[in-house]
């Protein structure tokens, strides 16, 4: 063990420090054992971001084992930045959805757009085009005296990011519950088209090739961002607001061309976005997969501010940027490719043959550890938890019916909150930018045309919180099978499903048995349906002062049309058709 | 054989989608030329298309305003190679000077996205010369910066010239407030040069060129650009 | 009564229009550009004539509304 | 060397913004607000130490970028 490490910042460690860190006490001493020494600031500063619960899962990975993630179709399951599944003809759908909830409360335009912007990172690091986005968006009561506020900037956010970089943003859901008040949920959904030829990989096979950052500088931003987003609220969140980021939407346009047009050569071995938890878990996890060490220089990293730390660099959330391991040799191809786009592109450092994460600054050696330990040494909790009893049936008969007549009261269901149009919430997206669109928002699924080819992708999300509350499982279950229905209804075949678990707090044994049930019954219909999950989010701590949302796992289901010409819509075609009625 | 080009500036986003339709429309291979190049080879057509030129930062098509490519743009323009600037293009030809006016924020201060109807108010453009006066033309709108102002006599000189091409209108062509969507003065959608060759409009004609995508009224103003290019070849 | 308001990104905050225009002033031959931050101006023309009244009034409109103090930062000028 | 750049619609041009503020202002109770305009502020940090120079150079990349004059007035200070 290589106890040189030296820190550039004096510190000491104490509870507070510990906790500031979201760790616990049990989780500092096994820190200890595996690094046999006390840790520096930075390795403190990267154990609790790949420890946290957003990055490690550590509450939940032990039951999304469960779900079916393998099938005819599926050319990559969960593990990879997105999941893929084939559509024939060498084309292939990468998709995944993932949650920017906490970041969207406290400000919900940047929340928002920056939560886009990193699902579509995800997609683009393999190698696809993204064609369409989706997002799954929960408010609090509409009269609630927060909620306008946050409902106009989360959907003008979603769209000026999505309309900037120019791919539509073409589905998705939104609805209002007093149980979201002080939770709401972003989920952000990216569909991307790549060939099934050019798919790229995070694994940084191989020792002595260069680790390569590219796109925007690293600045201070969203300084531990990813254990926030793994943090109850309370009521002094308003302190933590520096932690922010502003999202460039155009530099991510320059970045998906720049990344596209290299992607194009044979210059990449492994990509990766810089998301959550930024170069920490983005080294590590490419070098874990690879089995390699990595040695990095921080004193190369692009720097928007001055006297940046190594601790600040290793955990900083800055927006579009990535990170790749290139051929030996290609170097200055890759680099006249981001000049031209205008981005960033800076040698880092180097895989190597000691399976030592080494990060030095400044002559300093700032952070030693071993790789593999790093990536997988994570706790894994199976959290106590207590099955739900599911609600009482309510019988239609038990009912009374309304006194008014059915006409008012469809007059009144169509005005509520959960059934009024949606179409002041799409018209801000621009649904129709790169000439796919064949079936527009306010259907059943959108379906955006495979470039040049006849074939659709249909895509959709659902889920009915309501239903899971009152059962878990079958609430689950029939958030999938929504889903199902509505890639069915445009005349899609589905392939698969991507999903976003929101909940509350896992310690909770109750909120617990919420997520293993809405799991089990999400693993029971994708079998049955053989529906797999290749992709997913996990999203926990949405609860403020012990409060935890309703249950929302949200689904976001992707199906193949093989010919755009049978496509299927709601919109009634012509006077005096038929009209039926199938199903119970 | 029909030459045409489409400039990509950094953050163009409706480039390729111009590129489609014009080749589908025209049957040629259209050209695109990066903003970084000095010159655009000789042409008939050169279109600056939709998108997000520079992020909208600072102001709708400002900058690229002043990308190398624009001098040559220009220059041919004035030389009389006909030149059509869709929404964010349009924005660039408003900063470049060469058609009037400026593109203020949405008055709803929103983006956004949805058809709206056109009347078309002159067919003595190069891309309205297959148009009615008075024909009622269904195209996308996607834009969070379209809400056209100039000063009143500037308004009044485009008005008495003919050079007001587009205006928004109701599916009957009346041309109202509501019908408006974005807060435009006088509903002006689109404008020309004193020469009806340059045209700038905020709507996307490319987006509905085809059934598959719900309509083809934007085929109109790439079929007249067609036969006013085969006419000038005739002579 | 005039209030001149500026909004400015607090520091340390991404300003990625600040970013884009330095870089178009280099492109257009500006050089010796070390940074330039976007924010914006707002002036408030109030029917009141008192200026600590007014003062106090365009500070809650800043908090209120005017101003993300999430990542912006405020100043006032109160002008007659 | 530090200049600060205030720029404002010219009278007479609409203002959308401003008026979405009037009225979101109203809306939030403040009474007594006569008009509202918003522009930009634009903050440019030169590495040249002249005062008289910075002033010039901003002025030129006033008009040649940051303000369209056809619609926007401008209005520089120079800081050291
Ligand atoms: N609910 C889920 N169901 C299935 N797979 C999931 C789920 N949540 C996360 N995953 C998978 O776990 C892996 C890690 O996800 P994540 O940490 O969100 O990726 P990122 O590094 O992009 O944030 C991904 O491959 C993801 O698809």
């Amino acid at each position: 063990m290589n106890d040189a490490t030296e820190s550039t910042v004096p510190f000491e460690v104490t509870d507070e420090l510990i906790a500031e860190h979201g760790l616990k006490p049990d989780e500092y001493t096994r820190l200890l054992e595996i690094m046999g020494r006390q840790p520096s600031l930075t390795e403190l500063g990267i154990f609790s971001v790949m420890w946290s619960e957003h990055c490690s899962y550590k509450s939940s990975r032990f039951w999304l084992k469960t779900l079916p993630t393998s099938g005819a179709c599926v050319i990559q399951g969960p593990g990879e930045n997105a999941g893929i599944v084939d559509l024939g003809e060498g084309w292939a759908a990468v998709f995944k959805m993932e949650s920017h909830n906490h970041p969207s409360y406290i400000e919900p335009y940047q929340g928002a757009a920056t939560g886009v912007g990193g699902i579509m990172r995800d997609v683009f690091t393999m190698g696809a085009r993204p064609v369409a986005n989706l997002n799954a968006l929960r408010f609090g009561d509409p009269s609630h005296p927060k909620t306008r506020h946050l409902v106009s900037g989360v959907v003008s956010g979603i769209g000026g990011y999505g309309n900037c970089v120019g791919v539509p943003t073409v589905g998705g859901e939104v609805n209002f519950d007093a149980g979201y008040n002080n939770n709401i949920l972003v989920n952000a959904m990216c569909v991307g088209l790549a060939r099934t030829d050019k798919i790229f990989y995070s694994a940084a096979k191989g020792v002595g090739l260069p680790v390569v950052y590219v796109g925007s500088k690293t600045g201070r931003d969203g300084i531990h961002g990813a254990t926030m987003a793994s943090a109850e609220f309370d009521d002094k969140s308003d302190e933590k607001r520096p932690t922010v980021q502003v999202g460039d939407p155009f530099t991510e346009k320059l970045l998906i061309e720049a990344c596209l047009e290299l992607m194009a050569s044979d210059a990449i071995i492994a990509i990766q976005d810089m998301g959550a938890a930024g170069l920490t878990s983005s080294t590590a996890e490419m070098a874990d997969k690879g089995g390699v060490g990595i040695e990095l220089n921080l004193d190369q990293v692009p720097q928007r501010e001055t006297g940046m730390t190594a601790y600040e660099m290793m955990l900083s959330e800055s927006q579009e940027r990535m990170l790749m391991i290139l051929r030996p040799g290609s170097e200055a191809a890759a680099e006249a490719v981001f000049r031209k786009w205008d981005l960033d592109f800076a040698v880092i450092g180097r895989t190597t043959d000691t399976g030592r994460m080494i990060v030095t600054h400044k002559g300093k050696v700032e952070a030693d550890i071993p790789v593999a330990t790093l990536a997988n040494s994570a706790p894994l909790y199976e959290r106590p938890w207590v099955p739900h009893e599911p609600a009482k049936v309510i019988l239609p008969q038990w009912v009374p019916p309304p006194d008014a007549g059915i006409l008012p009261c469809l007059k009144t269901l169509m005005g509520t909150p959960a059934l009024a149009s949606r179409r002041w919430v799409w018209e801000q997206y621009d649904h129709m930018v790169m000439g796919d669109t064949v079936q527009r928002p306010g259907g059943d699924a959108a379906v955006v045309r495979v470039h040049g080819t006849q074939k659709g992708i249909a895509a959709c999300c659902d889920v009915t919180p309501r239903y899971v509350a009152a059962d878990p499982e079958m609430g689950g279950k029939q958030a999938v099978v929504e889903t199902w229905r509505n890639l069915t209804a445009v005349g899609a075949d589905p392939l698969a499903v991507t999903d976003n678990l929101n909940f509350g707090n896992p310690e909770r044994p109750e909120i617990m048995g919420q997520i293993v049930g809405a799991i089990k019954g999400i693993g029971e219909a994708c079998r049955t349906l053989d529906y797999p999950v290749v992709s997913g989010n996990v999203s926990l701590y949405n609860e403020t002062n012990g409060v935890g949302i309703p249950p929302t796992p949200a689904i976001g289901g992707v199906g193949l049309i093989p010919d755009v010409q049978k496509m299927a819509s709601v919109d009634l075609k012509r006077e005096g058709e038929l009209l039926v009625l199938i199903g119970e | 054989m029909i030459r045409s080009a489409v400039i990509v500036f950094p953050g163009s986003n409706c480039d390729r989608d111009v590129k489609v339709a014009l080749e589908a429309i025209t049957g040629f291979p259209a050209r695109m030329v990066w903003h970084g190049e000095s010159e655009i080879p000789a042409c008939d057509l050169i279109v600056l298309p939709g998108g997000f030129s520079y992020g909208d930062y600072l102001r709708c098509g400002a900058m690229a305003a002043h990308s190398p490519i624009m001098r040559d743009v220009v220059a041919k323009a004035k030389a009389g190679t006909p030149l059509l600037g869709i929404c964010n293009g349009f924005q660039i030809l408003l900063e470049t000077g060469l058609l009037p006016g400026a593109l203020m924020r949405n008055a709803s201060l929103r983006f956004i996205c949805r058809d709206a109807f056109l009347r078309c108010e002159t067919k003595d453009t190069f891309f309205t010369r297959c148009n009615r006066v008075g024909e009622v033309l269904r195209m996308p709108v996607a834009h969070h910066d379209g809400n056209y102002f100039a000063d009143e006599d500037t308004l009044d000189r485009l008005e008495e010239d003919g050079r007001v091409v587009f205006r928004y209108c109701d599916a009957d062509g009346a041309v109202t407030e509501a019908a408006n969507p974005n807060g435009s003065q006088r509903n002006i959608a689109g404008i020309t040069d004193s020469t009806g060759r340059i045209l700038g409009l905020m709507p996307h004609p490319e987006r509905l060129f085809e059934p598959q995508l719900g309509g083809t009224d934007g085929r109109r103003i790439f079929e007249s650009a067609v036969v006013s290019i085969a006419e000038a070849m005739v002579g | 009564m005039k209030a001149r308001i500026k909004i400015t990104l607090k520091n340390g905050v991404l300003d990625p229009q600040g970013k884009a225009i330095e870089h178009a002033l280099s492109s257009l031959g500006f050089s010796g550009v070390n940074e330039v931050r976007q924010g914006k101006y707002i002036e408030v023309d109030l029917a009141d004539g008192d200026a600590a009244n007014a003062r106090e009034t365009v500070e809650k409109m800043c908090k209120d509304l005017l101003a993300n103090t999430v990542i912006e930062n405020y100043d006032i000028e109160i002008a007659s």
